[in-house]
């Protein structure tokens, strides 16, 4: 990929930095290209390649007349010239449906030479002539060094539109200046009409240059003509179209994927099956840690759980939850409970109340508004917050000022953005001890936490695998437990139908092979 | 913070700052390709050319977190889509699962159409909120993709586990997908089943690499020399430390 | 109403089958249902965060301090609640795009709020911690321990180990590097050093992906026996009874 | 109108997140902090309602135009009594509570089943479909690392449980990850520069 020179980056910078750069600019430049040309660009063939790219966008400016947001908003040289296409396209459909309504007298529009430009706009005749000039352009491509491969990207090169073409061919390599008078267009000099001459555009588009009228080729036929050649471009523009279209799975797959997957977690279920054997005790050390966390907290400990669960991984955390909590309140722990996902307080009742099956030992602080900025403030100033005030001064939390009066910080989550979060903020603020039940998806990245240096999560119970070992350490059965042989019937036919279904087609002989994702720099 | 923390801010702002004024970009020549933006490249001229509609997805992160980085990345990559799309038969769609981010795309759109000198067919309805929870904001993205009434949709956000199945839906209709996610979770989903995927930080790359500013060109810049010195500050780091247990 | 939170209950339990034997049917065929039950999902989910953005937000920080300023409550932060109030209103405009622009400093301020906690978050959680868990990778506490008590067989293993975590960390960071020297696209390849360690980067970074992708698909089969086991829980109790 | 206007709101911006960031580690400017973050607080639940308007106004027109009409009626209808009944009632509510429970958590943990299916489907289609090197690493890891996630068909494979999978999972996926998280900080930090020095401008609508 080539980094696009032609544009003009510094449209895009911060006032105060153009400031800033124009003064570093020692070179007296006196022309208005001063503010795009960088002061140590030396190297001279990279100038030319920045300038037969630049010509490339010649056309740019007429369609997007100066208006109150041009200043920050140019358009990169190749989107410019899709959208310039694009535009030439439909002023052309106009136009013909004007000519048929009236006369085939070209109106002159009267004030902004743009318009005026759109008027002398193709028709399908100098669309054919564009089409010419296009051939005429392409194929010399090779001879001309100066246009560095990459400058022109080959996706590009097919659709290159017509005023584009004639800009950066050899014709128009000799005629650099209009460009850059013509960026300025855009720029704070918009309509002095001292720097932007109109009359190159106009010849350029209106086409004195046109190398042949040869066929008339309508639109249609030209957009026809751009895809073919686009499909014929080259090797590597066909690898991409091919792999671009990548079979549709069929029916029949989806309808054996969840026929086996249904069954296998049935089985089980249906036989109430305990054979699969759990994970070893103490063969985790996050799990045993997290118990160890818990098992020497003080009596009536106070235990500040943020439950980040979402609806859609409720049915997994609460597996994995379950044992942990039940731990706690088997420590009479006082919980309180806090959010910043909406429905998080409310799933955190059902948990208690279906799961635990308690009312009464834990405090529902609520939902906690804002996100990470949130959590920050409540890391820093957890009576500020907006939770709900009265259960502040409920005689638990009297004494709670901080968030290190708490003797733990359990972070229950089903992603690890929001565990993220809590480890990010709250270690910013305390050294309180904080540990997680996760969802087993957001493990691996919470794993990496509890390895890092200082250590910032103590301890990590992570989906049903985790719950398993804890419900061992702890010698009872739970929900892990009562899913663990179903899960190992589940995974047991996921491997079967991942291995099955892809590999059948390279173990049958004769069966052709899908498209195939090129080999290149995909990581 | 800690002074660490400090200077390393410091460092990033600086690097930045100094990439932009000396407009390094273009001095230094190319970056590296990445296959992702060639072909979404190649889908916006398409969909340009068929009069079919493109769709950014802008992801569910909130602006009040680290995942609004994510969310500026794609903003940003809307905003050059916009440019070249929005005048077309099917002006682009923008779809977000966060209400305020819904708010910044419709900004960005309503710009690009003043550009353009179309400010009067704007709508916010080309800014969709399409549902206000992850599975919420899939589901709303699965109906449109799973009809075509998108040819091409670049995911590029904040998304968690609920991208598999806008990618399935995407897989069923044979629609280009892209994605893009700052979750890594969702980039490895993406990476098995997007037609691109964009890992890692690639996906803070993308204004950049679709044609961006002078500063978003700096700042990869910046990235690379930071990049170089954790990797260094890793390895030296390592090395003191295994010499100290040896000796 | 004891009967009629049981009959509730019932009720809301077979709701939950239905919907849950609806969605699942996509996975047979996509069919007008599904469709039906997404929408009803987008529905009610985003009615739900609207009401409790307003009981749980908009109602105490905003509401409620007026209504105390309107009651003569002398505690109230005049300047806070101008600024509040005044952000609501510039943010409201933006329902009207002919006057939307009005709002744009308060999504300025949202914008500016979230890069410093991007940048915050993203220097204090994720790229310090990680720098030091990285230099920590030969896990030294325990190669000490190893080194002391003689083990050198399993001193060697962490060694080993360290090395490989080192070398993907490293190789994997230098996989991203954007930059080349080359000035066109065909010889665009970073510099001689950064490729041969992005090779390996490339190596790393997909059995990360894996582990991910692994991680991901464990906790949806598990979330999948809990729906299936939801469905016969419900099918058992329609069968005793 | 936005010419200078936009100005005013980089300014804003660029103002709002620099103080912010050195009210972070300056704890004297814990009010300011405090102060900012509770107006972007106070902002986005504003902004979730523009949203529930959005949603509102979208499939108001699709009604309008039939299009699709039956799915927007069920959605606006789902959404305007959820909305009620949770005002009306609060969260804790009996109906807004089963709306929750019975409709809200099932539907979605379905999505999530689902997508079960869907991803075991994906990494045969990954298998099936994609010869490049990357992706024959994905998939080979994939299968090693679930052969020692769990017993498979109540059968523990001890090599795998116990040596494989966590050589995968500590070793050799660790480094990567930790790159990656590195990489998305750095993103994550130069985007935020970059509005914090006004270059990026998303705001200037």
């Amino acid at each position: 990929m080539t980094y696009n020179y032609s544009q003009d980056p510094e449209e895009q910078l911060p006032d105060w930095l153009k400031a800033l750069r124009n003064q570093q600019d020692e070179e007296p430049v006196a022309d208005e290209t001063a503010a795009e040309k960088p002061a140590e660009d030396t190297d001279g063939s990279k100038e030319e390649e920045e300038e037969a790219s630049e010509i490339v966008e010649t056309n740019i400016p007429q369609e997007s007349p100066p208006s109150a947001d041009v200043e920050e908003e140019t358009d990169p040289d190749w989107l410019a010239e899709i959208r310039q296409r694009h535009q030439e396209d439909s002023t052309a459909d106009e136009r013909e449906i004007r000519d048929d309504l009236e006369d085939t007298q070209p109106r002159l529009i009267s004030t902004p030479p743009e318009e005026k430009v759109e008027e002398h706009a193709p028709s399908d005749e100098q669309l054919s002539e564009a089409f010419d000039e296009m051939e005429t352009i392409e194929s010399p491509e090779p001879e001309g060094e100066e246009l560095a491969p990459g400058e022109v990207p080959s996706w590009l090169e097919a659709l290159r539109p017509a005023g584009a073409d004639k800009a950066s061919g050899p014709a128009s390599a000799t005629q650099p200046s209009p460009r850059k008078e013509r960026k300025e267009e855009q720029g704070p000099l918009a309509g002095l009409s001292g720097v932007l001459p109109v009359e190159p555009e106009i010849t350029q588009i209106g086409g004195g240059k046109s190398h042949s009228g040869q066929l008339e080729i309508s639109r249609i036929q030209k957009q026809h003509r751009s895809t073919l050649e686009e499909m014929i471009a080259g090797q590597s523009a066909t690898s991409e179209t091919v792999s671009q279209k990548v079979a549709r799975p069929k029916p029949w797959l989806g309808w054996l994927v969840a026929g086996a997957l249904l069954l296998a977690s049935l089985l089980p279920l249906l036989s109430a099956s305990e054979s699969a054997p759990l994970p070893a005790a103490n063969t985790v050390p996050a799990v045993s840690a997290l118990y160890d966390l818990i098992e020497d907290l003080p009596q009536s400990a106070a235990v500040l759980v943020a439950f980040e669960v979402q609806a859609s991984l409720y049915g997994e955390v609460e597996i994995a939850a379950l044992s942990v909590v039940d731990h706690l309140v088997e420590k009479e722990a006082q919980i309180n409970i806090v959010s910043t996902h909406p429905t998080g307080p409310a799933l955190a009742d059902r948990l208690m109340r279906e799961g635990i099956g308690e009312t009464e030992s834990y405090l529902n602080l609520g939902y906690l508004s804002g996100g990470m900025a949130a959590i920050r403030h409540f890391a820093s100033h957890p009576r500020e917050t907006n939770l709900l005030p009265s259960l502040w001064n409920a005689p638990a939390l009297q004494d709670l000022e901080t968030l290190s009066d708490f003797d733990l910080l359990l972070i229950i989550s089903s992603d690890a953005d929001d565990a993220r979060a809590w480890i990010e903020q709250v270690g910013a603020e305390t050294s309180q001890d904080m540990a997680a039940v996760s969802s087993a998806q957001a493990s691996p990245l919470l794993y990496a936490y509890l390895q890092s240096e200082p250590a910032t999560l103590k301890g990590l119970v992570g989906g049903i695998q985790g719950a398993a070992s804890y419900e061992n350490l702890r010698n009872q059965d739970g929900a892990a437990r009562y899913y663990w042989d179903s899960y190992s019937y589940v995974l047991g036919a996921a491997i079967l139908l991942i291995l099955s279904i892809g590999l059948y087609k390279r173990i049958l002989p004769g069966e052709p092979q899908q498209a195939a994702q090129s080999e290149e720099e995909k990581p | 913070m800690t002074s660490l923390e400090i200077g390393f801010i410091a460092l990033g702002f600086a690097l930045i700052l100094v990439f932009s004024l000396l407009g390094s970009g273009r001095r230094n020549g190319t970056f590296r390709e990445i296959k992702a933006f060639s072909r979404l490249r190649k889908n916006i001229e398409l969909s340009v050319e068929d009069g079919t509609r493109l769709h950014v997805s802008l992801g569910r992160g909130g602006l009040l977190g680290p995942q609004s980085a994510a969310a500026f990345a794609g903003l940003n990559l809307l905003r050059e889509v916009s440019q070249v799309a929005s005048d077309s038969d099917q002006p682009p769609l923008a779809t977000t699962g966060e209400a305020v981010l819904a708010l910044l795309a419709q900004d960005t759109l309503r710009a690009n159409y003043k550009t353009l000198n179309i400010g009067e067919e704007f709508s916010n309805r080309y800014a969709q909120v399409v549902g206000l929870s992850a599975m919420a904001y899939s589901a709303g993205l699965m109906s449109p993709i799973l009809d075509n009434e998108v040819s091409a949709s670049a995911l590029v956000g904040n998304f968690g586990e609920e991208v598999g199945l806008i990618t399935t839906a995407g897989q069923r209709s044979r629609s280009f997908t892209l994605g893009g996610s700052d979750g890594l979770s969702s980039q490895a989903i993406l990476f098995a089943s997007a037609n691109e995927a964009l890992i890692g930080e690639e996906l803070y790359a993308s204004a950049a690499y679709l044609g961006g500013s002078t500063a978003q060109e700096a700042s990869l810049r910046g990235q690379d020399i930071l990049r170089i010195l954790i990797a260094l500050s890793i390895i030296g780091l390592a090395l003191s430390n295994l010499i100290d247990v040896v000796l | 109403m004891p009967i009629a939170a049981d009959s509730l209950s019932l009720i809301g339990t077979v709701v939950a089958g239905i919907l849950t034997v609806i969605v699942l049917s996509f996975a047979i065929k996509d069919n007008a249902v599904f469709r039906l039950a997404l929408y009803l999902l987008i529905g009610v989910s985003a009615g739900y965060a609207g009401a409790i953005a307003i009981e749980d937000v908009i109602f105490p920080e905003l509401l409620l301090p007026i209504i105390e300023l309107l009651s003569a409550n002398p505690e109230i932060n005049l300047v806070d609640l101008a600024m509040r109030t005044v952000l609501t209103i510039l943010l409201l405009t933006k329902l009207f795009p002919r006057i939307a622009p009005i709002g744009n400093p308060a999504t300025a301020l949202l914008v500016g709020v979230g890069a410093a906690l991007a940048i915050a978050g993203a220097v204090q959680g994720s790229i310090l911690p990680q720098i030091g868990a990285a230099g920590n990778s030969f896990d030294t506490d325990s190669l000490r321990l190893a080194l002391l008590g003689g083990y050198y067989v399993e001193g060697t293993g962490l060694l080993i180990q360290g090395g490989i975590t080192l070398l993907a960390t490293v190789g994997t960071l230098a996989y991203f590097h954007f930059g080349t020297n080359a000035s066109d696209s065909e010889s665009a390849k970073r510099p001689a050093i950064m490729e041969w360690l992005a090779w390996i980067g490339r190596v790393f970074i997909p059995i990360t992906l894996a582990s991910l992708f692994a991680a991901v698909l464990l906790a949806t089969l598990t979330a999948f026996i809990e729906r299936i086991d939801f469905l016969l829980n419900l099918l058992r109790s329609f069968t005793a009874n | 109108m936005s010419k200078w206007r936009a100005p005013f709101s980089t300014a804003i911006a660029m103002a709002t997140g620099i103080l912010l960031l050195i009210s972070l580690f300056v704890p004297q400017l814990n009010i300011v902090r405090a102060s900012l973050l509770g107006w972007a607080i106070l902002l986005s639940a504003v902004a979730l309602l523009l949203g529930l308007v959005n949603l509102f106004q979208v499939h108001l027109h699709n009604i309008r135009n039939k299009e699709k009409g039956i799915y927007s009626f069920v959605l606006l209808a789902g959404m305007i009594t959820t909305f009620l009944i949770t005002i009306v009632q609060g969260r804790e509510g009996v109906l807004a509570d089963w709306l929750f429970n019975s409709v809200q958590v099932p539907l979605e943990s379905s999505l999530v089943a689902l997508l079960a299916i869907s991803l075991t489907l994906m990494a045969a289609r990954l298998i099936q479909e994609r010869k490049d090197m990357a992706s024959q690493i994905f998939a080979a890891t994939l299968v090693l690392i679930l052969l020692g996630s769990a017993p498979i068909f109540g059968l523990d494979l001890p090599l795998f449980s116990s040596v494989i999978t966590p050589f995968i999972s500590r070793v050799l996926s660790l480094g990567g990850l930790r790159a990656l998280l590195i990489g998305v900080g750095l993103g994550t930090l130069a985007t935020g520069i970059r509005i914090l020095i006004g270059s990026d401008r998303p705001f200037s609508g």
